[in-house]
């Protein structure tokens, strides 16, 4: 077993580690949005979908179903926001219907009048205010199972020509995801946990995996704040794997300074 | 009032404090703290419970607008606000018994479960669909899927014991390892969105794109 | 001793199931509208029982013992409503920017630990020594691990060794998806199978589920070919 | 029929006959089981091996953490093991972690009606039912450290004072916690319970064998019991046919049935498809 290498004070014990690296996320995102970096992203497949997807459903003169997930303020909820009102942009610049099922559960419902301002927003902005409309954007109630019902049934009634369900979405996703494939329409998604991305790369046309999603909103704005988000990242995924190689060769050569510095 | 209230330096300023509040007692021992945070998650919860008026009052007005143009299928909009009320009726006449208990048992539990359950079917016409050796890793995915697949009917496990080792040992390193490496790499991206929408980066999360539209 | 309740229960819960198993036909109908609907109109009934339930017991009846500091979370829950106001919505604003800050804060503050470190310190292992089974399983999750890692870089251009790296990873993760796809239906399938068999055990539910399914279908099927599927299907 | 259509046809049939086959081949031998071998799995024998060395007058902290659709599946494993615990004359404490699963209780003790009476239980001497008290992780954590501080009452608002529950105070106070999940307060009896040292058994549905495996493996949790299918076994070692066993039939031609459309759609593919596509 791990022993911490020592204490600091005031600090709760095994905690000063973590500590550590939140500041460190904190210094490095900083550090990148500040003054002009180029960073340049790797081209993520799912991406260009969202745009592609949209525009049929415009020249389908069919509506667009787009969801942000079920859960509370988490980041797949803010990553699947932030799609979301990339989503509401497109739509009402070529002046496509859009649907956004609400609810799901009962920490999701601070969420819902975020959701409805970016939605109002985004039309505000293309210039088109009065296309929005509040009772697209339906509340199926506080239940999982009751909100997946309702969306199911949308999805079957309205035959959207586009699926683009992202955030928190948990154990439902499959019964979107493949009512939608059934129905015919180009289905995007975001996998939030392992047992449903595996799912959900079988189900879908486009599978954002992991913080792909989050990506996807760097790889379409040209914000350079997301950019620099997606380089830090990267460090800390480097960060991992050289802890873990290092700490592999050490600990076999029976050296356990990587396991004790990471419980300090 | 409204001007400062409008202002989104505020907006940003008082949800990072927030945010320290709840999350620097965690790290820091300091009793008052922790207690001050404890108090803030209750009052965020509470807040949370009262949106709940904004969402009823959107689900029935749009379920008032659909029965009053009298569209197609009204009647099942106006059953659905019914229903609603009813079970809020019900609940005062004790949950363990009674009508709340009945329509629990006949109506959400079975429902649930459908919704839960059906999920095996939507499984299977994916697998049906997708398990198609169309290049390498299709090919990868379906052989690996098979294999587990074939071992997790218990009659094959009575038959052919041998597989077993095989079909573990693929769940237990390769989905164990991908769990793992999902973990770390969403886990650094939610901390640094956070980090994002805390520093006011994040404009779409706030809910105004642009000051006072 | 099975009762009239247990038999309305029985009835009305298969009949509502096998109405929402129409979804499978791949066309919406009245009949499944009644089982969303009635799924979420009590579901929403629900919600507002929970919900008021919880205002009322953390909240008021707090408040009404001295605990005055919760007065805060009423005058914020009434400032949110503001939210459908066309002029004032702005008040709204800093309620949900509170929410979202200490849900945040909640969230971030453990994911360090659970979703980072302690992964990071689960994947040092003895790589040598025990039995060929066990060092099998640790050498091949400790490569995996560092195989799919490399997949998942975004900022750099993926050239030479690092590109070969992540092509590995890359297979590691599809062998990985089929095993856990598997290990998924068969969760699915467990939960499908209890299901029906709340309608098979003990035996004198097993006629009134068939009745269930045979209506149901029969209804479908009819509707279907005479038209009034699309006739009687609500629109949206 | 020509080759080629028979191809097209396993290239291209409607996946509602999928949807068909699956639900007919599940209801079939849930009507009228026949009653195929299964095999005992290494983990389901140390499970049993868990639970079946409590002793009598051991008190028992029963967790159920599930809603009522993971209730359907892992109700053969809660059975069979209550009955155990029931045979071995032991003190039971039912507690749920959902507030659906506050009616649970009633369905499983309804099952074991006969052995409740050959064994003579008593409600409030023998066995207590809690009801919904670990709504989070500060509940649970305080029912390890004190829980008569934490806990007075049973599920319908009895005082616990005249029950076998006077006599826990800590953690230190349990010799079984049997914990069946689907996620919820699981992880909190982790944290506050089995890793301080009380022995804890797990029963989950499918989906979640792979992260709680790592926990058996270290050490922390005694035994795991899988899913359904695990509840299957175990009734089967315990000599009780019940539900998990017929439900297996099920389960075998659920499977089958897969495995069959997956390779009638790589034959029509290879067939079919790929000729359609040129080859590509």
């Amino acid at each position: 077993m791990a022993t911490p290498l020592f204490q600091v004070p005031l600090i709760a014990e095994g905690r000063f580690i973590g500590l550590i690296l939140d500041i460190l996320i904190f210094a490095l995102v900083l550090y990148y949005t500040s003054g002009d970096k180029k960073i340049y992203i790797r081209r993520v497949a799912g991406l260009d979908a969202i745009e592609e997807a949209v525009g049929r459903a415009a020249e389908m003169g069919k509506p667009v179903v787009a969801s942000y997930g079920l859960g509370g303020f988490t980041y797949w909820t803010l990553a699947g926001l932030s799609i979301l009102s990339h989503v509401a942009g497109l739509s009402a610049k070529t002046g496509t219907r859009l649907i956004v099922p609400t609810g799901g559960s009962t920490s999701s419902l601070i969420v819902r009048p975020v959701a409805e301002e970016i939605v109002k927003t985004a039309y505000t902005m293309e210039g088109v205010p009065d296309q929005y409309n509040p009772d697209d954007l339906p509340f199926l109630s506080g239940q999982q199972y009751a909100y997946v019902g309702g969306y199911v049934g949308i999805l079957q009634r309205t035959r959207p020509a586009s699926v683009i369900m992202t955030g928190s979405h948990w154990s439902d996703a499959m019964n979107i995801a493949e009512t939608s494939n059934a129905v015919g329409a180009i289905t995007i998604t975001s996998g939030a946990y392992i047992s449903n991305v595996a799912a959900l790369a079988c189900a879908s046309d486009y599978i954002l995996i992991g913080e792909e999603a989050p990506a996807a909103g760097a790889y379409l704005s040209d914000d350079p704040s997301q950019r620099a988000s997606i380089r830090v990242q990267d460090i800390f995924k480097w960060i991992a794997l050289g802890c873990i190689i290092l700490g592999l060769v050490l600990s076999n050569m029976g050296i356990n300074i990587v396991e004790n510095l990471l419980s300090t | 009032m409204a001007e400062i209230l409008k202002n989104r330096q505020l907006q940003i300023a008082v949800m990072a404090l927030a945010f320290l509040l709840v999350f620097v007692p965690y790290f820091i021992e300091v009793p008052a703290l922790e207690a001050a945070s404890t108090k803030l998650i209750t009052i965020t919860a509470i807040v949370n419970a009262v949106t709940l008026v904004l969402a009823l009052q959107s689900q029935i007005r749009r379920g008032l607008n659909i029965v009053q143009r009298r569209q197609t299928g009204w009647y099942f909009k106006a059953y659905m606000i019914i229903t609603m009320v009813l079970m809020v009726v019900f609940a005062f006449f004790g949950r363990e018994t009674g009508p709340y208990h009945w329509v629990m048992y006949a109506i959400v539990n079975p429902l649930s479960s459908v919704n839960y359950g059906i999920l095996a079917f939507y499984m299977a016409s994916t697998a049906a669909r997708a398990f198609r050796a169309r290049n390498t890793q299709a090919m990868l995915l379906l052989t690996t899927g098979f294999i587990v697949l074939l071992y997790q009917a218990p009659l094959t496990g009575a038959y052919a014991p041998w597989l077993e080792p095989i079909a573990l040992y693929f769940g237990d390193t390769f989905g164990m390892a991908a769990g793992r490496m999902f973990l770390i790499s969403v886990t650094v991206g939610a901390i640094v969105f956070g980090v994002r929408v805390l520093m006011g980066k994040e404009t779409s999360v706030l809910g105004v794109g642009k000051e006072e539209v | 001793m099975v009762t009239m309740i247990d038999y309305s229960i029985t009835i009305v819960g298969a009949f509502l199931a096998m109405c929402m198993f129409t979804t499978l036909y791949g066309k919406s109908s009245p009949l499944y509208a009644l089982a969303e609907e009635s799924y979420i109109g009590f579901g929403t009934g629900l919600t507002i029982v929970i919900n008021a339930e919880y205002i009322w017991r953390t909240g008021i009846v707090n408040i009404m013992k001295g605990d005055y500091i919760l007065i805060l979370a009423l005058i914020l829950g009434a400032m949110i409503l503001f939210r459908v106001h066309p002029k004032y919505n702005y008040v709204a604003r800093i309620p949900i920017a509170i929410a979202l800050g200490a849900q945040f804060g909640l969230s971030l503050r453990t994911i360090i630990f659970s979703g980072f470190i302690q992964q990071i310190t689960a994947s040092i292992v003895p790589l040598f020594g025990g039995d060929m089974v066990t060092m099998l399983y640790r050498w091949t999750i400790a490569l995996s691990v560092i195989f799919m890692m490399t997949f998942f870089f975004y900022s750099i251009e993926l050239t030479g060794p690092l590109a070969t790296s992540a092509k590995i990873g890359e297979y590691f993760l599809y062998t990985a998806f089929g095993a856990i796809f598997a290990q998924t239906f068969m969760g699915r399938l467990g939960l499908f199978v209890g299901f029906m068999q709340s309608y098979t055990v003990p035996p004198w539910k097993k006629p009134i589920l068939l009745a269930a399914m045979f209506i149901v279908f029969a209804i479908i099927v009819i509707m279907d070919r005479t038209g009034m599927l699309e006739k009687y299907t609500p629109v949206e | 029929m020509s080759d080629n259509s028979l191809m097209k046809t396993l290239a291209t049939y409607d996946r509602r006959w999928v949807y068909l086959v699956l639900f007919l081949v599940v209801v079939g031998p849930l009507l009228q089981p026949i009653g195929m071998p299964i095999s005992v799995s290494p983990d389901t024998e140390q499970y049993y091996e868990a639970i079946s060395s409590v002793e009598e007058g051991d008190k028992i902290l029963f967790t159920l953490n599930t809603e009522f659709s993971g209730y359907n599946e892992i109700q053969s494993g809660i059975v069979a093991t209550m009955r155990v615990f029931i045979e071995h004359n032991t003190k039971i404490c039912v507690a749920v972690g959902h507030p659906e699963a506050t009616g649970i209780p009633e369905l499983v003790f309804k099952q074991l009606e006969e052995e409740l009476d050959a064994n003579g239980y008593v409600y409030g001497e023998d066995y207590v039912i809690l009801g919904y008290v670990m709504p989070n992780e500060a509940s649970v954590a305080s029912m390890s450290q004190d829980f008569q501080g934490a806990i007075t009452q049973d599920w319908l608002g009895r005082s616990i004072d005249d029950t076998f529950l006077s006599e826990i105070n800590t953690w230190e106070d349990w010799d079984l916690i049997a914990d069946f999940t689907t996620g919820l307060a699981t992880t909190f009896l982790l944290n506050h319970f089995a890793l301080r040292g009380t022995p804890m058994t797990v029963n989950c549905i499918g989906v979640m064998i792979a992260s709680q495996k790592p926990y058996v493996d270290s050490g922390v949790y005694l035994a795991i019991l899988q899913s359904m299918r695990g509840g299957a076994e175990l009734e089967f070692l315990t000599g009780h046919p019940g539900p998990g066993l017929t439900a297996m039939d099920a389960f075998t031609f659920g499977h089958y049935m897969l495995l069959l459309f997956i390779l009638a759609g790589n034959l029509g593919y290879y067939g079919y498809t790929k000729q359609q596509r040129g080859g590509r």
